[in-house]
Parts: structure tokens; C-alpha cells; sequence
């Protein structure tokens, strides 16, 4: 059995399992970022989050993400779990673990993943209020596209 | 025949996760002017078209079998 | 009880423990650090290492780097756990989690906690060779405080 | 009576994990100076001096029952 590096999952995601994915004898340092459901964005509470996917393509992408990280950080091992489904307050959403062997690239490499995932992987979060609910992305003053299609490269 | 799977808001909209178009061989753009004539989808104006997982342009192909997917701006993470 | 933020441990460390020390409602982004025994530093094979500390001064230095972080990104919680004693290839070191609202903020303060662990905190460590052991940090060619003391502030 | 605590290779130069000085009152300097002259500790231009868990500074004063601690260059993370 290969382990999946890249994943979207619909069960609760355990940090440790993510990061012990990336750790290796040639890597002394390990940076694991960790995505929760926060309560307040910009004043508004949030109650539950539902996260959807176009899970074929999310995993190309998340995929893509980890050979774009290999070209400019040749050293470093990536994992990255998203959760999709329903999630409450705090709950994880998504877990990205890169090991490197020296500390700066691990945070830099780590950074770029989740930045990129914001930008390429079809994943779709719907706020649910009190008051309401709204797919996220779907509002006018969010435009993640200037370009007409997302960058493929680093900006 | 092309499939054409809608997520988020999109699949709300329309009341379905997606749309059968049928056409042997045709481009990204017209997909998109079917769909906009054909349902009341809002606009598309920062909607992305992938074609078999990949992004695509205007002037792509898009040929019968393929799947294409109408992409909202995305807010994983 | 309370939870104690700053740790030093002779037991292995669980990453999700640490984590789990600053995941909150409020806060969208945690980023955790692990540093682990890399086999081969500069082409020199490792065997295991020894940390030893200082243990009183360590932790309050480590609560020190909390408040240092609290003053720089003051919605930031901060935990950390560093392992001393005998440690073999691989194992976790030093456990580093920091949540806050934007992911910016907990890489950012995660990182200087690294480099701060590295001035400021009274541990050591031993490297064990194949053909013998040293005390890092003994070494001429690395004289980490060129002011004669510490740096108590960010440089 | 002063306590200095000794770590890493400056504990196993020694053999000892503390040393123990006979003063009321005195200097960081003075200590520093002190363990010099009486052990064979080599040299310790890059060892901090830490009292009562703080860095302290060559013009520092230390009192009788204050712990001090010699601190070499750290290694941990």
C-alpha cells in the first residue's frame, strides 16, 4: 500500500497521521499548517461551514501544487489533506505537512501550498449564520481571477 | 453528448449537479454561451471552465465525452 | 489544572497534544513546527542525539518568546514543548504551535519562535557519531552572540 | 555561598554539574575570572553568564544564595 500524499476526505483529519506522512531521516524540520472553522469572520458568526469539492480535480490540483513545491524547493516532502462535508466551529477543514531539511523552506514551501490551494483547487465553502447562508467566492468584490483563469505559476 | 458538472451556488441555481449539452465537437466559449441562454444561472462573469480536470480557455475544444465543469472561484482551505 | 503552554519533557512528544493546546473558535490558523533528528548534518552521519537544559531558566525563556510574540501579533496563542535527553533519528525535538486569526500571523510568529528557541533558550545538544560525540554549539566557527549576549529583542 | 551550575561540555570538562564559590558579594566578572584561575575549563569567551535564570552582564552584581549558571552557546530546536 502507497500512502496518498494528496487527499480530500469526508472524516475528521487527525494532524498527526498528515505529518507523519513527511517525516523522514534526511529532514530535520517539519511544518504542519492547520486550517480550523473559525467563529468570526469580520463580525459575522459563523455556526457550521459545508465544504464542497470536485474531488477528481481537487486531488489533480492538490497534486500540482506538490510538483510545483518539488521545482522550487527540490528537497522538500509535501501532504496535504482537505475535508469536505460538514464542519462545526474549530473543527480541522484542511492539514498541509512539509519536511525539509532546513527550517526556512519548510515554512516557505508550506505557505506556498496553502496560498495555491486558495487559488487553483475546487473547493467551495458555504457559510451558515444564524441569518443565513452563502456559497463563499460568490461575491462581487471577491475576484480571485484577475487574469480570467487562475495563475498557474507563482505570482 | 458533453457533460457539464455545476458546484456551489451554480448546482443551487440550476437545481442540478449537472447538464447533458449535445454537441460532437465545439469550443469552451460556446458551452458557456449555451448554458448562459439556456439557464437561469446568473452570470458567469468570474466562473472558470475546466475540461477533463483542467482548466480551460475560451477558445479551447471540447469534444463529445469530455467532462466539463463550471468553476466558481474557489474558497477551500 | 491549567494546560502548561511551555514545556520541557523527557517523554516523546505528540504533535496533536501541542497542537490541540491552541486550536480556538476565534482563531482560523494554526501553525505547528516539528523539529526532528536529522541523520546527516553537512554529510556527517548521526547516530542519536542528547539534548540537555537548563531546565528552570528554559521554560521561563520559552515563556519569555510567548510574550515576545504576544507584543508582536497579539492575538497569537502560543505552545511549546522541547524533549530533552537521549533521542534517536527522526524523533521530535521541539513541538512549535501557534494559532491566530490569519494564516500570515501564525507563520510568521511560528518562525520567530524557532529562531528565538536557537538565541535564547539554555538547551544543548550532543550529537553521537560513529566515530565519536560533541556538545554543538561548542564549536569556534559559531559564535551566536556577537553582542556578547543574547539578543532580548528581535534583531 | 554562590552556586554555579555547569552544563553541556563545560559539565563534563569540570566533572561536576555545580561549582560552589565562597562570597558575599561580588561581580559576574569576578566569578567568571574566579572559575577561570581555578578549574581547567578552557576558555569561556562565547559562555554566557545567566543569575537567578536571567543573562547577565561582566558588571552584575552577585549576592550569596543567588544561583548563577554558565551558558555556552545554545543548541536546542
Amino acid at each position: 500500500m502507497t500512502t496518498q500524499m494528496f487527499e480530500i476526505v469526508k472524516n475528521p483529519i487527525s494532524i498527526e497521521e498528515i505529518t507523519n506522512k513527511v517525516i523522514r531521516n534526511e529532514a530535520g524540520a517539519v511544518t504542519t499548517f492547520t486550517g480550523t472553522v473559525r467563529e468570526f469572520t469580520y463580525g459575522k458568526r459563523t455556526l457550521s461551514l459545508e465544504y464542497q469539492a470536485y474531488e477528481k480535480m481537487a486531488v489533480k490540483k492538490l497534486e500540482q501544487i506538490g510538483e510545483e513545491i518539488k521545482e522550487k524547493w527540490s528537497d522538500a516532502k509535501v501532504a496535504i489533506t482537505h475535508r469536505i462535508g460538514k464542519l462545526e466551529i474549530s473543527e480541522i477543514a484542511v492539514v498541509i505537512a512539509v519536511s525539509t531539511p532546513h527550517r526556512k523552506d519548510a515554512y516557505a514551501a508550506n505557505e506556498y501550498a496553502i496560498e495555491r490551494i486558495k487559488q487553483v483547487v475546487p473547493i467551495w465553502k458555504k457559510e451558515i449564520w444564524e441569518s443565513g447562508e452563502a456559497w463563499i467566492g460568490d461575491q462581487l468584490e471577491k475576484t480571485p481571477y484577475p487574469e480570467g483563469k487562475p495563475m498557474e505559476v507563482d505570482q | 453528448m458533453i457533460k457539464v458538472l455545476l458546484f456551489a451556488h451554480l448546482q443551487e441555481k440550476v437545481g442540478q449537479e449537472s447538464i447533458s449539452i449535445e454537441r460532437i465537437e465545439t469550443t469552451v466559449k460556446d458551452i458557456r454561451d449555451y448554458i448562459l441562454s439556456a439557464y437561469d444561472i446568473g452570470n458567469l462573469e468570474n466562473v472558470m471552465i475546466a475540461v477533463n480536470e483542467e482548466y480551460a480557455l475560451d477558445d479551447d475544444m471540447v469534444k463529445a465525452g469530455d467532462v466539463v465543469a463550471l468553476i466558481p472561484p474557489v474558497s477551500g482551505g
